[in-house]
């Protein structure tokens, strides 16, 4: 496991709050302004296509961050957590779906599309209260966190750890994806929701509520950081990371490390369906694909790439590989799969702590070189 | 059954009675039973696999016994209580492997076993006060680490370790203090100075000492019980057991 | 790589240019502004802007000016077995083209992005086509699920997009034509030729499919065609399995149980990609023969063959609106043509292909008629455009979006071809909105004045459902 | 059909025999006629109308003719054929050789596929062509083909070939082929307008298993069909005795194919159980080993076009070497740099898997291979007309159980196995007593690899052989592992047979889908009562 700056007396950022919320708050504002008052002539103009795909990286970047709790400071490594991303999104996607109301192509006054044109006759009852935004949004938080819970409750508590619990969690997603696909659930299977036509009145397709999107997930994704960064900061965290190192040593502590890992994995799980929640209205769909195990280990790749154990690293790692992904896949198609492949391997093998590490061994290179240069050939570096 | 009379000088701490476990068909614990008073203490020796770690185990609920009892202080019952329970109880670990947060300060370390709330909730809002401060700069006095509180515990020299550990140990404010091997790999001097540590905490703690250093065991030891194959072969004070044919032939003759 | 050819900066598009779109109002602000641009600051603020999201390599300060082909198919991932085919295949009718001169005295060039098989992705692609390549045109998807996530995508930005698959309906889009079968060109047709005397008389009937939208609806219109047909309930059996399902022995004993009590039984199948081959090997070794239980495939054609070991399949049916091995000239000279550009004489070529062929054809046709490639004009001229399909009739689009199409049954041979062994005596007209489902009977696709609508409910005279 | 398909060899023998016998019968009967009747009828063959063609099937068949059975049969297997010069009918060879003119029988050499137009046919003429043939079959001297042509016969006998059957009947020998002509006889029988006739008919039916059977006395016992009551309640009691029968069956083949899911998911999850259960490694690149073994056959079969027969007894030792090679690659390359690591193993072998799928994409397209099935494996032993057994799974079964029946020799027997568990017991102490522990590892990790590979061969004759078939089987393999308890082949035998056979069970009431999630989440909620499995070791080594 890698060495994590976890915690601090002594650590560097003494009030991040202010200073994070600078940040998101400049960056909204810079693509805000050169999205909508800048005219498209100027060379400083960006277009709503940047904004959306920048909207989408934040998400993915708060969906590493809750991952990055679990792994980087739990020491449990979840192949499961596309799942809590892709239940966010449907909470938010069954409100959006009902939110189209009699707009429908069938002009069904309740029924989603899917539901009239497969025969159903009535709302299932699980799609009661997804009309009202407030419900949708208790529901994107509180729907995978009790996911998380039930499934934390029993694995914690017989002390399923390691391989096995990355395997159970797998399973997990891999079971919902094969639920999710069925019809009969009523989520409109392998096609998921679609064809959303507004959120809270605002069109979606506007540029307007594109940047208002954007600005949204953006920062949620700095409250995101933020909470994540105060729970490592807190004692709770030193709790974590000992976990992490060695359980059964907190266990003898007096320490009840099951019911930590619980509240971290299930705080995790609801920041992922947060970051799902803010994903679908960008990208217009969710369906069950979100579940796919594949896409719960390439989110992981996301986090090593960055540099897990470190926060800021995961929301980096996130952004730098779906960039790649974006560009690879329209540049050179056919090398995609390779690259993703050897990034996995590579990460693993040469840089364990990721970008983040190597920019810190780096920096600590360079800085005992200019040290080094100072002093008398021969003498020996210890 | 040997009781030293527990009513007599100090009260019972700790009561094992007819302790037996199997794994797998071995026994590793067969019908062990041993008594430790509130402030003693108390050497066990044995060969390997004579169940001493798992004595160990047992006691702080890493293990459950198939048969027998275990009761602490006022009559807990500990087979009944899980690790955590067990440790708040006032029951403290050492292991026999030097375990502590490689990834955490020394200080951390500390904090991390300071005796307190342990909830989720408490340790979200928990912010060090005055008194704990005092407390860990106490202890680090008495561990002998004060100059290396920031070190990472991962750096430090094996023997310190094993001193993080204990000064850890005493942090959780325990009773009985089950201590495994703790001079294991240590030099002649750390080993000294933990002598007299462990001796000084036998006035107001009870103090079990799990080692294979003999030296040392006659250094520290009031009494002694010697383990082999799962139940106790003799108990005593050192110069008994050390005349004793049967533990010789077992062990001290090796 | 094609469109890397296409070199590191920025074409400088000139005022006025064929691509002016039209009537949306983001587009005609844009189109404003652009025009009354110096072409340098254009080329700066599309360099930045395209630098930041897709790197250097998009669009090209080519000399000669180019009309981009965006094709939209996935390369890898689980799609890449039948997307990449069609890939090709636009790929091919491109260098075609350009062999011919172009269109409207420029070269076509194909913009190649790579999906990957992700839905979401699909969409992102389908923005970074239209917004940042500005593509003319795009061919893709495959499955419905990425129509469905590009749809918004095409709608906004008024795309245009050539559909190629055979499809479950339900769906009429301004920005789509749909060039493959609707259920009325493939699955009644085929029903109809089972019930008939030489068809083997089916009485029974056995419904299995994959788990999604497509299968979903085609059997339910299924379902209520045959009610229609007088079928009792007792005497249809459906099952769906999912994507990939590997493990047919016992679905395959129902089927065999349900088929033997006395009554003539067949099998549709809408049972997609990798599950057929486990599929028919199942069938095969627990000795279901075409003659007594045929299977009909609404998703297996040549390329799905060429991975199975025909031999035990033979007799199974598939209906299709092509086969390879129908004889006709345009067909000989569209398989030369593949052979030659794919540079493999075993290739084989199905109905997914022939559906870009006429998607293509008709596109370029329809430009040509407009005189330009904006899509608006575009979209007006395809009405009623008429090209040779490859069969040897004639395919025409109309205003719903669909095509005009023969519908042929063919069994599977032993060489993984089809034989035809019945065929509708003219072409069927693709209807968007099936007859069979109550709530979809009265809608009505119709874009032409004085409907223009996808979805017009010809009950309540409202046209619902329009995302513009 | 299949049976068609199995017993052609034995088809040709028996053709050869039977135009020997029909040669010397046929002057004796010296019907002229009957050639003439057979040559009129030869020209339907290749009407345009299928209906036609149809009528002229029923000529040739009726004419007695002795080469109508090569034609009709030559037919059904789409070997008749027309030539564009001359429009001469000719049989086209099963493989190589010269075609045979239908008329003359004299051969016709240098035709081919170009100067010929191929007689079509579809599924309607073949149900007619196959009673036609089995009828001019059932006077064959060979039992089996005796057989085969009764069966065919079974519900397609009508009124006007009663006599055929009855005569033929009265010929037969065998008990068998006897037992199957009755039953034949008695459907025909049974739409008799005597009552008596229909009654007998049931009481001869009775006891059939075959499906035909069922679906007559079915109809016998409604009342809309049959008139007499005594006839309805004998057909009812009839089907009542057979349907109890059949379910029983059912639950026989419902046990054989969750064995047989067993055994694939075995063979699937074997390899990982050395991996993962001894080596503690986890191998998400396992499934495209499987996906190489089975290119491997792919490739086999490729290279060796005539060797069909033998090419998976070729392919195996070579999937073993292809697999495992990669693995050792595998295991030197990055594996052994993260040893203690299994998180990280994770990640770097999903890397692997991925880079193994889109090469072999690239190599191979992404289109699915073919991969053909041997006669040997083709077919199912049928041990009645509902409990067959399919050919294919019975080797796959036995090939599983022999696989690790091996490992287990591997492990407990040999010098290797010793070093192996060596090494996983104490890797200190094994490397001081000089095991090259490095080499163990490696060798450890390619046997699983190997194995894997192994599986891919048997998986190419029941599945896709396409780049992505390895993904179908990960989750399954290591829930089986996870399920049986890692380290532990008994284990993993158990868990494999557990899962294959409660999906199975499971799978007729819930759909597939529903039983597979059941699984799963029994799976998930069982690893919690017990995290080590279903053969865990307890004690002190499992908390290591």
């Amino acid at each position: 496991m890698s060495e994590s700056p976890v915690h601090g007396s002594g650590g560097p950022g003494r009030s991040p709050t202010a200073a994070v919320l600078g940040v998101a708050l400049v960056v909204v504002s810079v693509v805000g302004v050169l999205n909508q008052a800048v005219g498209e002539s100027s060379a400083l103009h960006v277009p709503t296509y940047v904004v959306t795909l920048l909207g989408k990286y934040a998400c993915y970047a708060l969906l590493a961050v809750a991952l990055d709790l679990v792994w980087g400071y739990l020491g449990i490594l979840s192949l499961g957590h596309g799942a809590f991303f892709a239940l966010g999104g449907y909470a938010m996607g069954m409100h959006l779906m009902r939110e189209i109301g009699p707009r429908g192509v069938y002009g069904h006054p309740v029924l989603p599309d899917f539901m009239v044109f497969l025969d159903w006759k009535t709302l299932p009852w699980y799609w009661h209260g997804f009309d009202s935004f407030a419900f949708a949004l208790v529901m994107v938080v509180l729907v995978p966190a009790a996911l998380a819970f039930v499934f934390g409750w029993l694995a914690f508590r017989s002390r399923v750890t390691g391989v096995y619990l990355s395997i159970m969690t797998q399973a997990l997603t891999y079971a919902l994806m094969l639920a999710f696909f069925r019809n009969e659930m009523g989520f409109g299977g392998n096609n998921g929701l679609t064809d959303f036509k507004d959120v809270l009145g605002l069109d979606l397709q506007s540029d307007a509520t594109r940047v208002g999107l954007f600005v949204c997930s953006t920062m949620a994704l700095a409250a995101g950081y933020l909470l994540a960064r105060g729970i490592v900061r807190s004692r709770l965290g030193r709790v974590v990371t000992a976990i992490r190192d060695g359980e059964g040593r907190v266990r003898s502590l007096g320490y009840r490390p099951e019911r930590y890992k619980l509240f971290v994995f299930t705080v995790s799980a609801a920041m992922a369906g947060v970051a799902g929640a803010l994903y679908v209205p960008q990208v217009g769909i969710i369906n069950p694909g979100e579940f796919a195990p594949l896409s719960s280990i390439e989110l992981v790749v996301w986090v090593a790439v960055g540099g897990r154990g470190t926060l800021h690293g995961a929301a980096l790692g996130a952004v730098l590989v779906n960039y790649a992904k974006t560009w690879l896949t329209g540049t050179y198609p056919e090398v995609w799969l390779f690259a993703l492949g050897a990034m996995f391997v590579v990460v693993t093998l040469v840089l364990p702590r990721g970008i983040v590490g190597l920019a810190a061994t780096t920096r600590a290179a360079w800085a005992r070189r200019v040290t080094g240069a100072s002093r008398a050939p021969g003498e020996v570096v210890p | 059954m040997s009781l030293v009379g527990p009513e007599v000088h100090t009260p019972t701490l700790l009561y094992l009675d007819g302790v037996s476990v199997s794994f797998d068909g071995f026994k590793a614990i067969d019908g062990l039973s041993l008594v430790v008073d509130e402030t003693e203490l108390r050497c066990v020796i044995g060969p390997n696999g004579a169940g001493k770690t798992t004595m160990m185990d047992i006691i702080t609920g890493r293990t459950r016994p198939d048969t027998g009892r275990v009761e602490y202080a006022d009559g807990v019952d500990l087979t009944r209580c899980d690790e955590s329970e067990i440790a708040n109880l006032g029951i403290g670990r050492k292991f026999q492997k030097p375990t502590v947060f490689e990834h955490h300060t020394v200080d951390d370390n500390l904090e991390l076993a300071l005796a307190g709330r342990r909830s989720v909730a408490a340790s979200l809002r928990f912010a060090l006060g005055p008194e704990d401060r005092d407390r860990i700069d106490e202890l680090l006095a008495t561990v002998n680490l004060r100059g290396l509180r920031h070190r990472l515990a991962g750096t430090l020299s094996h023997g310190q370790k094993q001193w993080l550990e204990i000064g850890m140990l005493l942090a959780q404010r325990p009773r009985l203090l089950l201590v495994d091997e703790p001079v294991a790999g240590m030099t002649a001097q750390e080993t000294e100075r933990t002598a007299e540590l462990l001796v000084g905490l036998a006035t107001d703690h009870a103090v079990v000492v799990v080692e294979h250093d003999m030296e040392f065991v006659r250094s520290i030891a009031r009494k002694v019980t010697v383990l082999h194959q799962g139940r106790v072969l003799a108990e005593g004070p050192m110069s008994v057991i050390q005349d004793d044919p049967l533990v010789n032939a077992v062990y001290l003759g090796e | 790589m094609l469109q890397s050819t296409n070199g590191r900066a920025r074409t400088a598009r000139a005022p006025g240019s064929d691509d002016s779109r039209g009537k949306h109002p983001t587009m005609k602000r844009t189109l404003a502004r652009a025009r009354s641009m110096p072409v340098i600051r254009n080329a700066l603020r599309h360099a930045a802007a395209i630098a930041l999201v897709t790197g250097a390599g998009v669009a090209g300060a080519n000399a000669q000016e180019t009309i981009k082909v965006g094709v939209l198919h996935s390369l890898s991932g689980t799609m890449a077995i039948s997307e990449t085919t069609l890939k090709d295949t636009v790929l091919m009718l491109v260098e075609e083209q350009n062999k011919r001169g172009g269109l409207l005295g420029k070269k076509l060039e194909a913009v190649v992005v790579d999906p990957a098989s992700n839905w979401p992705l699909f969409a992102e692609k389908a923005r970074e086509l239209l917004e940042a390549r500005k593509v003319a045109v795009v061919f893709g998807c495959w499955t419905s699920v990425s129509r469905k996530s590009v749809l918004p995508v095409f709608e906004e930005l008024n795309g245009l997009l050539f559909y190629p698959v055979q499809y479950e309906g339900e769906e009429s889009s301004k920005n789509v034509f749909y060039t493959g079968a609707a259920p009325n060109q493939q699955a009644i047709p085929a029903v109809d030729y089972l019930m008939s005397e030489e068809g083997g008389a089916v009485k029974r009937w056995v419904l299995a499919g994959t788990d999604y939208v497509y299968p979903r609806t085609t059997n339910k219109i299924l379902e209520n065609y045959l009610a229609a047909k007088g079928v009792a309930e007792a005497d249809i059996m459906i099952n769906y399995t999912p994507f990939g399902h590997s493990d047919w022995q016992t679905i395959v004993a129902e089927i065999k149980k349900f088929g033997s009590e006395g009554k003539k039984t067949a099998v549709v199948s809408t049972i997609n990609g990798d599950a057929n081959v486990p599929f028919y090997k199942e069938l095969g070794n627990q000795g279901i023969a075409a003659q007594d239980i045929p299977v009909v495939a609404f998703s297996v054609g040549e390329e799905e063959l060429s991975g199975i070991d025909t031999g035990p399949l033979v007799g199974h049916l598939a209906a299709w609106n092509y086969f390879m091995s129908v004889d006709s000239q345009e067909n000989a000279s569209f398989i030369e043509a593949w052979h030659a550009f794919i540079k493999d004489e075993k290739r084989v070529s199905n109905d997914p292909m022939e559906a870009h062929y006429i998607g293509f054809n008709m596109w370029v046709k329809a430009v040509e008629k407009a005189g330009t490639t904006d899509v608006d004009a575009v979209r007006s001229a395809m009405y009623g455009v008429s090209v040779p399909n490859l069969t040897g009739g004639i395919a025409t689009m109309f205003t719903n979006h669909h095509l005009s199409k023969p519908v042929l049954i063919g069994e599977i041979q032993a060489d993984g071809q089809f034989d035809v062994v019945w065929e509708t005596p003219g072409t069927v007209i693709g209807d968007a909105w099936t007859d069979y489902l109550p709530e979809s009977s009265q809608i009505l696709a119709d874009w032409m004045p004085p409907v223009s609508c996808g979805n017009f409910n010809v009950k309540t005279a409202q046209c619902s459902g329009q995302n513009y | 059909m299949n049976h068609i398909i199995r017993h052609r060899h034995r088809r040709w023998l028996v053709r050869g025999l039977l135009g020997c016998v029909l040669a010397l019968v046929g002057p004796i009967l010296g019907a002229t006629e009957t050639r003439a009747d057979f040559e009129a009828a030869l020209a339907g063959l290749d009407a345009r109308d299928f209906a036609d063609k149809l009528r002229a099937i029923a000529e040739v068949a009726r004419s007695g003719d002795p080469r109508s059975e090569t034609v009709l049969a030559a037919m059904l297997d789409g070997r008749l054929a027309v030539t564009r010069a001359g429009g001469r009918l000719v049989v086209l060879p099963a493989e190589h050789g010269d075609a045979v003119d239908v008329r003359s029988g004299a051969p016709v050499p240098g035709l081919g596929a170009r100067q010929t137009s191929r007689v079509r046919i579809n599924n309607r003429l073949r149900g007619v062509l196959r009673d036609a043939i089995a009828s001019l079959r059932l006077a064959s001297p060979d039992r089996v083909v005796r057989l085969d042509a009764a069966r065919a016969l079974v519900g397609g006998v009508d009124a006007s070939s009663l006599g055929t059957l009855r005569d033929a009947l009265e010929a037969e020998g065998d008990a068998e082929v006897r037992g199957v002509l009755e039953v034949a006889l008695a459907m025909a029988e049974a739409r008799s307008d005597d009552v008596d006739t229909r009654l007998a008919a049931v009481r001869a039916m009775a006891g059939s298993l075959r499906p035909e059977v069922r679906g007559l006395l079915r109809e016998m016992g409604d009342e809309e069909r049959e008139s007499d009551p005594r006839v309805r309640s004998a057909a009812r009691d009839a089907l009542d005795a057979i349907e109890a029968e059949v379910a029983l069956y059912g639950h026989l083949s419902s046990l054989y194919f969750g064995v047989s899911l067993g055994s694939v998911l075995l063979l699937a999850a074997v390899g990982l159980a050395i991996t993962f259960g001894v080596m503690g490694v986890i191998n998400m690149a396992h499934g495209e080993m499987v996906m190489l073994g089975a290119y491997t056959t792919y490739v086999v079969q490729t290279l060796l076009p005539d060797a069909l027969e033998i090419s998976l007894l070729v392919a195996l030792p070579l999937a073993f070497l292809v697999a495992g090679l990669v693995g050792v690659l595998m295991e030197r390359g990055i594996i052994r740099h993260l040893y203690g690591r299994p998180l990280e193993t994770l990640l770097a072998t999903f890397g692997v898997s991925l880079v193994l799928q889109q090469t072999v994409r690239t190599v191979f397209s992404p289109l699915n291979r073919s991969v053909s099935t041997p006669q040997w494996m083709s077919g199912a032993l049928e041990i009645n007309p509902v409990l067959a057994f399919t050919y294919n799974r019975l080797y796959i079964i036995a090939f599983s159980i022999m696989v690790l029946l091996a490992l287990v020799v591997l492990l407990r027997r040999t010098r290797f196995g010793l070093e192996m568990r060596a090494v996983t017991q104490n890797r200190a102490m094994a490397s001081a007593m000089g095991i090259r522990t490095s080499r163990v590892d490696a060798m450890t990790f390619g046997l699983g690899c190997g194995i894997a590979g192994l599986a891919g061969v048997a998986l190419s004759q029941l599945t896709n052989v396409g780049p992505n078939m390895g993904q179908a089987y990960i989750v399954d393999s290591f829930m089986v592992v996870v399920f049986g308890g890692v380290g532990n082949l008994l284990g993993t035998f158990v868990g494999a047979m557990t899962l294959g056979i409660v999906s199975k069970l499971l799978e007729p009431a819930t759909g597939t889908v529903l039983a597979k999630i059941l699984v799963l989440v029994s799976i998930i909620v069982f690893i919690q009562r017990r995290p080590r499995g279903l053969f865990a070791l307890s004690g002190r080594a499992a908390e290591a």
